[in-house]
């Protein structure tokens, strides 16, 4: 039985009604998440380019799902049980011992993608099944940046695992570049990616966690409520412009990732989702170091309220 | 230069205060806003003053397990650190976010820090890199 | 149904000339020195973004399509109304002209369409002094991309509706003006008219299909589906993003508010049907309050309301497609239509 | 019926506000036009070196607005008839020769006034005129005439707008009917002039320390700048303390608080005068207080303020009218010059006492001050009339506080019913919602405190400027009843919504506006409040600078004020139940007051007995029997159906808030939960086991110890005390203030049972404050030998097997001296129990750096906690006699009934709320607020049921830590709401500066 087959027969056992799993997309190699049934079950598939995260997606439905979730999806399922945002007894988790996901960017670069019927992993290769016969690049070639530097591969939470537990980095190195740099480079190389973002907002609709209805930085950030006035509405003060300005952008990525200390499930969506194709993992890999670093506690825990940060004083 | 300073009620605005009463000075570009505890200071509200144009900004609160609300000053302390950490980490001046401890009774230290802090932001200069700008 | 705005293509006295360089750069610097604000393609790490360029080096055309639109040019992200503190300051209109270069045939076909929008009707004062003052270059399609559907609106990517098409067949730079803004602009170069064979080469080249997606599209389905449960279970994945929209070169919502309170500036910039704050009322109710109503208007606006006017409001540039982080398929959605 | 309260200084004051609070009628009856008080004379107060002034201007003001208070000023009591319960009282009030109710306090009439007379407020050193009102200030606020200093020009009568000015004033003879009387009449200053040798009167550089107060305060005769008579700036000032104290010739006793007080002048001069060099000459540096012994000891460091161990004999005044002062010192002489002397004057027994002791017919005692009876510290001698603060006995001002409210408890016995329930009508609050933002701006010049340094009327103008503000004015003092009157008249007449004052600190001040609002129709909330002064005028000194400050400032206040939404009290119901922690004599006592009046109390305590220290106690140094007492209060507390005794029990935890707590005790029987509305935390403390001095051998034992030993009739031949031991250093900064007494109290018990037996002192300060220098000087007469030494050079004691012996320095002598007493006894320090620590997190209430809990103001309020509902009695706050326990324990009783009394309580409006439109009950706030006030509940809605955050308001603290952790400002605290702060900010960083 191959993986797929193991997915498929888990999900058909769980007794589910709905299942949350990958799809393959019309047209491209790509692989979509689907809401499907159980008499969906064949529909169901799963390679490196299921690289989307179900969490989000689970927060919509009501009653019995069964989901497949890599690492970093349970990360999110995790976290978002613990934030009374998803029941845990509602959800059979298939969790999938994760070893990274295909950057979709990349491979296109390689092939082209309308040539690619299929995709699967054999060893360090990948093997990419096209209109007319099989190529084999090295996955190190096409994996997910994000992916080598992840911490939690195998699924923190779960109800079956399919393949074998792995272990995980726990090294902050990919920061190492751009901490090295000297404060004006560092400012130079954000302010230019900064500039870039058309603040579509992408990054926090697909974020597991940016679950926010309204945002903090939606311009018209109002409850509007009997009590408001014409006044209100017309003159409500706003904590950033709508401009696309880059100084404007920053703070908006700022405040983003701060509310995702300690929370972050590391999925990578945000820079999946990012038209502009900026680094927003950095910074949130950044506040991990922080947080894992000077308050002394791991994401994979419960975030304890006294934490080593308050011992410190002063 | 313009500063801004966060300060809790009970200790740093007292202290504040009692810098007043003791009529020890400080540079005119201190300026207060009162919270009741540093534990309410929004870093949005931080992020926000550096974008009109703030120079410096300061939390200011009570001394650990002061704080009039048990644990305010603890959390002041852990966002103060994130943010620190994350301006630093995009190449903005992380000196001109500070966190002070003074209490009620520190009205000198408040003074000195406040003067001290003024000439941090001073060699720094503007403020540039989060000024919003037409 | 009316399948263009201005047949352009159909005045006689177009200019079918063979240019010997790098027409596109030349052509940049060209407009530069004469002034032009131009827009192009920007290469910056994988992708290609239009951008203002103040150089020709800066612009890079190996790209099948530039990530975003080139409605910036004529529809800019953001714009600058007024400025007001205790008086109000006008902005004046730009007296720059503008230029696209680089432009595809999709990207050339949505500003007509855009056209429509701002200038039929009420005319939007703004995109009229951009749009009066705009000289398009575009570059004609060898390949399509892997989401390409332009041909089902009846858009020849290999003959761009624009002032100068510029196409590269068989190593030769064919460049032909379609417009008298076209012809003038193509007056500044030492060109040489086609011969016979390279007319033959160009027009079969005009003529050839491109072997690219299509996309069905049932209008009586369409009126007869709108309360179907079909709408929601598309938006399942749907995150509400707005990349769609933000990428789409027809897409023309924008919003309109001040910022600054006693002095400050008020600011057009772009939104999107799909922000569920796009249409919250005073009153907090929201007509469109639930994400599958949004994304099922933006399908009924390409492809139902767009009617109106007379054409669908989609050019098949496929980057709604690539781009969405939940891998819904403008495509497919429209063509399961039930 | 009501209580009448004689005198309005603190304690007269502390005592009309507990009472009014509980719902009662009070009179207050002051001898000058204005109340105020000694307070109202002082720069700053010790330990905290806070503006006198600001603290208690709010609470003048509070008395003035009091719905059940009654000023009756510039009177005085004729004849009072009747017995405890139903007093009949005469009063006759004099003429002030202008209208209270039509005087507005404008001043105008002071300024035209042709006469100068000396103004007694700055004692002398100044000029005001015969229509006057004594400070700026001062309640009520309207002038009177002296008619003695009063040339009868009629200027005033003709200049006065109100048509208040009238010569034909009468005096006017006002009977009531009390049930009882707190005599509250304070004490007088000694005249220096008695004592001749220091040349008070003539010297004009001697002053005296109140004087020199008035001098150092900005409100003084040279707005806070320190001359002397000829304009010089002394460098050199000597402070010379016990004048009229301590002193055979004038008066024996200690005055209790001129040592202290004497510091503060030292710190503050030198801060007003930074290279000034002073000198403190006392014979025993007295500061036994909670953080005394810190402050001198900041004095000393901090400040390089000299302490010398002398008397001065004599002043000479020298050509250039410096002065040369003789003193001696460890027995040799010496002079120093000087360029200005300050007398550190005691206290003496007002003038009116011997008039009003027969009029109420108590009975003073040998020093002419009410007598009292140390197990009944502030009952008279006759019943039903109470005395507090420095008419029984020189105190400082939070020992007077307590003492008011002390007597304020006692007081309340006698009330049968509550005759006036207070509750004041305010007008109806005016619907502001839907309007547009009209807002006044009121800025003041606190006379010349802000003025000077900050253009006022500059910034009224730039209050035009910004958005919103349909009014802008500027005004002497904010604070003073005309301008709360002009504030109230623009909401009127301009229809404000929102009003900004530019003015002091809101720590002080903002009730005081917030009350403003309401009479005048409008919601509290709606007022701002922007400090140009504590934090821009007082603090800068270049006037362009510090008005562009004030305008950013206020800009940020406008800017916030704009935002300001009308906010509703929290009203809560009371639990008329109280827990009390700790069943020693403050607890017991504490528990049987409240017993008394109605209340329920659960007493705990951890011991299998009740009594703590007291029961260790067998003798006082006044001679009487703790033990009967003790015996009286467990018999009576075990006794009372209203009082439910847990012994060997402790606290557990504690939930909920002020009037409602739900508390769980353990008990041998297992967890008992209570409900109750308030706590008293009277755990006490302990007495040190000292490591040092070689403790634990069985000849050297502490103060406790000797007296059991004494208690079982072994009586010791001969001993050797050592005092400070553990108290006054480096780990242990504090003055444990009862180990002198009850060193002499030993010594004294010891020579009356053994004539013969030899006892030696050895001491750094003899610290017997009040009457009780007394016992000091009979010791010394019966002869108990007393020795200083210095913490340099310390005794030694040395152990050799069951032989102890005593090596110290003499001064005198020069020279190390050996004893070989029978015992050593050492006068331990008084330490805080160690479960303090925990008793204060379970109950959120703070400690002080040596581990004793810590009041909310160590000034005006000494038994209450920054916590509503929770108080402090006994050695739990600082260590302390058996009177001062009492009344302690009384204060907190009083505090207590404030809010025991009533059925609901109002709590501040300030709380957290939920947007719910916003709220997507990710519970972050659930798991950040430190006081679990926040839930993930249900609501319903069209649709169904959805989850949101939802505060508890009546256990929030309104911290805000919520608010900063919400991601999308669903959360947040009313007044500092996360768009107000933004806005502030914006506002704030507007202003170009």
């Amino acid at each position: 039985m191959n993986e797929v087959e193991k997915i498929r027969e888990e999900l058909k056992k769980s007794g589910a009604e709905r299942i949350v799993a990958f799809v393959k997309k019309e047209n491209e190699p790509r692989e979509v998440l689907a809401v499907l049934s159980q008499k969906d079950i064949d529909k169901v598939t799963f390679s490196p380019l299921s690289v989307n995260n179900p969490a989000k997606l689970l927060m919509q439905l009501n009653g019995k799902v069964a989901v497949v979730a890599k690492g970093c999806d349970a990360m999110a399922i995790r976290q978002l049980i613990k934030e009374g945002k998803l029941k845990r007894e509602n959800l059979f988790i298939v969790g999938i011992s994760c070893r990274g996901v295909i950057d979709y960017r990349k491979l296109s670069k390689i092939e082209k993608l309308s040539e690619i019927r299929e995709v699967r992993l054999e060893g360090e290769e990948v093997v990419l099944k096209m209109r007319n016969g099989e190529k084999r690049i090295p996955f190190a070639e096409v994996i997910e940046e994000n992916c080598l530097y992840c911490e939690h591969p195998t699924p923190v939470i779960y109800d079956v695992l399919i393949g074998e537990a792995r272990e995980g980095r726990k090294d902050f190195s990919d920061l190492e570049k751009l901490e090295k740099m000297s404060r004006e480079e560092r400012w130079e190389y954000w302010i230019s990616q900064f500039e870039r973002c058309i603040r579509c907002h992408a990054c926090r609709s697909v974020c597991p966690l940016c679950y926010c209805e309204e945002c903090i930085v939606d311009p018209s950030n109002l409850a509007i409520s009997p009590m408001s006035t014409a006044e209100d509405k017309a003159s409500y003060p706003r904590l950033l412009g709508k401009t696309v300005n880059a100084k404007d952008n920053a703070i908006y990525h700022i405040i983003r990732v701060l509310h995702h200390a300690g929370r972050c499930s590391g999925c990578g969506e945000c820079e999946r989702a990012c038209p502009m194709e900026l680094p927003l993992r950095k910074l949130e890999r950044k506040l991990e170091k922080v947080v894992k670093e000077v308050f002394g506690y791991d994401l994979n825990e419960d975030i304890p309220f006294f934490s080593k940060l308050d011992m410190l004083g002063d | 230069m313009k500063i801004v300073v966060f300060a809790c009620n009970w200790c740093s605005y007292a202290g504040a205060d009692l810098a007043g009463v003791s009529r020890l000075k400080y540079p005119e570009d201190v300026k207060i806003i009162r919270v009741m505890c540093s534990g309410m200071v929004n870093p949005a509200w931080i992020l926000r003053a550096f974008r009109q144009g703030a120079d410096g900004v300061v939390i200011a609160g009570c001394h650990p397990g002061d704080c009039h609300y048990m644990v305010g000053n603890y959390y002041a302390k852990k966002r103060y650190i994130l943010l620190k950490e994350l301006l630093n980490f995009i190449g903005f001046e992380d000196e001109r976010l500070k966190l002070l401890w003074a209490s009620a009774s520190e009205g000198k230290k408040f003074a000195e820090e406040m003067a001290a802090f003024k000439n941090v932001v001073e060699n720094l200069g503007e403020q540039e890199k989060l000024r919003w700008k037409e | 149904m009316r399948t263009s705005h201005s047949s352009q293509s159909l005045i006689c006295w177009v200019i079918k000339m063979i240019y010997e360089g790098d027409f596109l750069k030349d052509a940049i610097s060209n407009l530069l020195a004469r002034g032009y604000k131009v827009f192009a393609p920007v290469k910056l790490g994988d992708f290609h973004l239009f951008r203002e360029v103040k150089s020709a080096e800066e612009a890079d055309f190996g790209y099948i399509l530039p990530r975003n639109s080139a409605k910036i040019a004529v529809f800019p992200e953001n714009e600058v109304l007024i400025k007001y503190s205790s008086w109000i300051d006008e902005i004046p209109f730009e007296e720059t002209r503008i230029a696209i270069v680089g432009i595809k045939a999709c990207d050339a076909k949505a500003i007509k369409l855009l056209d429509e929008h701002f200038l039929e009707g009420f005319v939007d004062p703004y995109y009229k002094s951009r749009r009066e003052k705009l000289l398009t270059v575009a570059i004609t399609c060898e390949e399509p991309g892997i989401n390409c559907f332009c041909q089902s609106f009846g858009i020849n990517p290999r003959k761009p509706e624009a002032d100068v098409v510029f196409s590269r067949i068989g190593g030769k730079t064919f460049v032909n003006a379609y417009s008298d803004a076209g012809k003038d602009f193509l007056s500044e170069f030492n060109l040489r008219n086609e011969g016979e064979e390279e007319a033959r080469l160009r027009q079969n080249f005009e003529r050839e299909t491109l072997e690219m997606r299509k996309i069905e599209i049932d209008v009586e389905k369409l009126k007869k589906s709108f309360e179907s449960s079909y709408w929601k279970e598309v938006a399942v994945n749907c995150k509400s993003c707005g990349v769609c929209t933000y990428l789409c070169p027809t897409c023309f919502c924008f919003d309109i508010y001040d910022e600054g309170e006693k002095k400050g500036v008020r600011i057009r910039a772009w939104d999107s049907c799909q922000f569920p704050l796009h249409t919250l009322e005073s009153s907090s109710h929201n007509p469109r309050a639930e994400k599958w109503q949004r994304l099922r208007n933006r399908f009924y606006d390409k492809f139902y309301y767009a009617l109106r006017k007379g054409d669908y409001y989609c050019v098949g540039c496929g980057r709604c497609i690539d781009f969405c982080p939940a891998g819904i398929d403008i495509v497919s959605v429209i063509s399961g239509v039930r | 019926m009501s209580v009448l309260i004689v005198g309005g200084g603190i304690a007269g004051i502390q005592a009309s506000l507990d009472l009014a609070d509980s719902g009662l009628k009070v009179y207050l009856v002051e001898k000058l036009p204005v109340i105020g008080g000694r307070m109202s004379q002082l720069d700053k107060t010790f330990p905290t070196n806070d503006c006198s002034m600001c603290i208690l201007s709010p609470k003048l003001n509070e008395v003035a607005r009091h719905e059940n208070i009654e000023i009756i000023s510039n009177a005085e009591i004729v004849a009072v008839e009747g017995e405890a319960g139903n007093f009949r009282v005469k009063i006759r009030r004099n003429p002030t020769y202008v209208d209270r109710s039509k005087c507005t306090g404008c001043g105008v009439c002071a300024t035209l006034c042709p006469v100068n007379a000396i103004d007694e407020y700055n004692e002398g050193m100044s000029y005001r005129s015969a229509i006057f009102l004594r400070y700026p200030q001062a309640v009520p606020k309207a002038y009177v005439i002296d008619r003695s200093r009063c040339v009868g020009c009629g200027i005033c009568q003709n200049v006065c707008v109100a048509k208040a000015v009238d010569y034909t004033q009468k005096e006017e003879i006002i009977e009531l009917n009390v049930s009882s009387i707190i005599l509250a009449l304070g004490g007088k200053l000694f005249d220096a002039r008695r004592r001749g040798e220091y040349g008070y009167g003539i010297y004009p550089n001697v002053i005296t320390s109140i004087q020199f107060e008035r001098l150092l305060s900005a409100t003084g005769p040279y707005e806070g700048h320190v001359f002397r008579s000829d304009g010089k700036v002394p460098k050199k000032i000597a402070i010379l303390q016990c004048v009229g104290s301590r002193d055979a010739k004038t008066n024996p006793y200690c005055s209790s608080v001129c040592c202290t007080y004497a510091t503060k002048h030292a710190i503050i001069a030198k801060e007003h005068i930074p290279d000034a060099e002073i000198h403190i000459f006392a014979m025993d540096v007295r500061t036994f207080g909670k953080g005394f012994e810190e402050y001198a000891n900041r004095a000393k460091e901090e400040y390089g303020v000299i302490y010398h161990k002398a008397r001065v004999a004599k002043i000479f005044q020298k050509k250039n009218g410096n002065l040369i002062v003789k003193y001696e010192r460890d027995g040799k002489s010496f002079e120093e010059e000087f360029d200005l002397v300050v007398l550190s004057v005691g206290f003496e027994a007002c003038e009116d006492i011997r008039k009003y002791s027969e009029i109420f017919g108590i009975n003073l005692n040998e020093y002419g001050f009410v007598l009292t009876d140390s197990f009944s510290p502030v009952e008279t001698s006759k019943p039903g009339i109470f005395v507090a603060g420095i008419a029984c006995e020189p105190k400082d001002i939070p020992e007077s506080v307590a003492q008011a409210s002390a007597s304020a408890a006692k007081a309340l016995s006698y009330e049968k019913e509550r005759a006036v329930v207070g509750k004041k009508e305010f007008p109806p609050e005016r619907d502001v919602i839907g309007e547009v933002p009209r807002i006044g701006v009121f800025v003041c010049h606190c006379g010349i405190n802000i003025a000077s340094t900050v253009d006022v009327e500059e910034l009224a103008n730039f209050a035009k400027t910004l958005d919103g503000v349909v009014f802008s004015d500027h005004v002497l003092f904010a604070c003073s009843a005309d301008s709360q009157e002009r504030i109230k008249k623009a909401i009127k007449d301009y229809n404000l919504n929102r009003i900004v004052v530019a003015a002091c600190t809101p720590r002080t001040h903002e009730p005081l506006f917030r009350r403003t609002l309401m009479e005048a129709g409008l919601n509290p909330y709606l007022f701002e409040f922007v400090n140009i002064r504590e934090q821009c005028s007082w603090v800068h000194r270049d006037k362009a600078r510090a008005t562009e400050k004030a305008k950013s400032l206020l800009s940020a206040g406008v800017h916030k004020a704009r935002l300001l939404e009308p906010l509703q009290f929290v009203e809560v119901n009371v639990v008329k139940k109280a827990l009390i922690l700790g069943g020693g004599l403050a607890g017991m006592t504490a528990a049987l007051e409240l017993a008394k009046r109605g209340i329920e109390c659960y007493l705990v305590e951890k011991d299998s007995e009740l009594g703590g220290n007291l029961r260790h106690i067998y003798y006082t140094i006044d001679g009487k029997n703790p033990q009967d007492l003790l015996r009286k209060l467990v018999a009576e507390v075990e006794s009372n159906d209203r009082i439910k005794v847990f012994k060997n029990s402790t606290l557990e935890s504690v939930e909920g808030f002020v009037g409602n707590y739900r508390s769980r005790i353990k008990t041998p029987n297992g967890i008992v939960e209570i409900n109750h509305g308030a706590i008293i935390v009277a755990t006490g403390a302990r007495e040190y086991k000292p490591k040092e001095f070689g403790y634990g051998h069985r000849k050297v034992i502490t103060q406790v110890e000797l007296e059991e030993r004494i208690g079982r009739g072994e009586v010791p031949k001969s001993v050797v005390m050592i005092q400070c031991v553990g108290s006054r250093n480096d780990y242990r900064p504090y003055c444990s203030r009862i180990c002198c007494q009850a060193a002499i109290k030993n010594a004294l018990k010891i020579k009356e049972l053994n004539p013969e037996a030899e006892v030696l002192i050895l001491f750094r300060d003899i610290r017997t404050y009040g009457f009780l220098e007394k016992y000091y000087e009979r010791a010394s007469r019966e002869g108990v030998i007393f020795v200083h030494y210095t913490p340099e050079n310390p005794p030694v004691v040395r152990t050799n097997g069951d032989e102890v012996e005593v090596e110290f320095y003499d001064e005198i002598l020069g020279e190390k001296l050996i004893s070989k007493p029978e015992l050593v006894v050492l006068s331990s320090a008084t330490v805080p129990n160690e479960d303090n620590k925990e008793l204060s997190k379970l109950l959120k209430v703070p400690l002080d750096q040596n581990g004793f809990f810590l009041e909310a103001h160590p000034k005006l309020r000494p038994v209450d906690f920054a916590t509503e509902g929770i108080f402090l009695a006994g050695l739990a706050h600082s260590p302390r006699l058996i009177p001062e326990t009492i009344s302690l324990a009384l204060a907190a009783v009083s505090r207590a009934m404030t809010l025991l009394s009533k059925d609901k309580i109002i709590m501040d409006a300030s709380k957290a709320e939920v947007a719910r439109e916003r709220c997507d009950a990710c519970g972050i706030c659930v798991k950040a607020c430190p006081v679990s006030a926040i839930e993930i509940a249900e609501f319903k809605t069209r649709t169904g049921v959805e989850l949101k955050a939802s505060v508890k308001k009546a256990i929030c603290l309104g911290c805000g830590i919520c608010s900063a952790s919400c991601p999308k400002g669903a959360i947040v605290v009313k007044g500092f709401t996360f768009d107000q702060i933004k806005s502030a900010l914006d506002g704030l960083l507007e202003v170009s500066a």
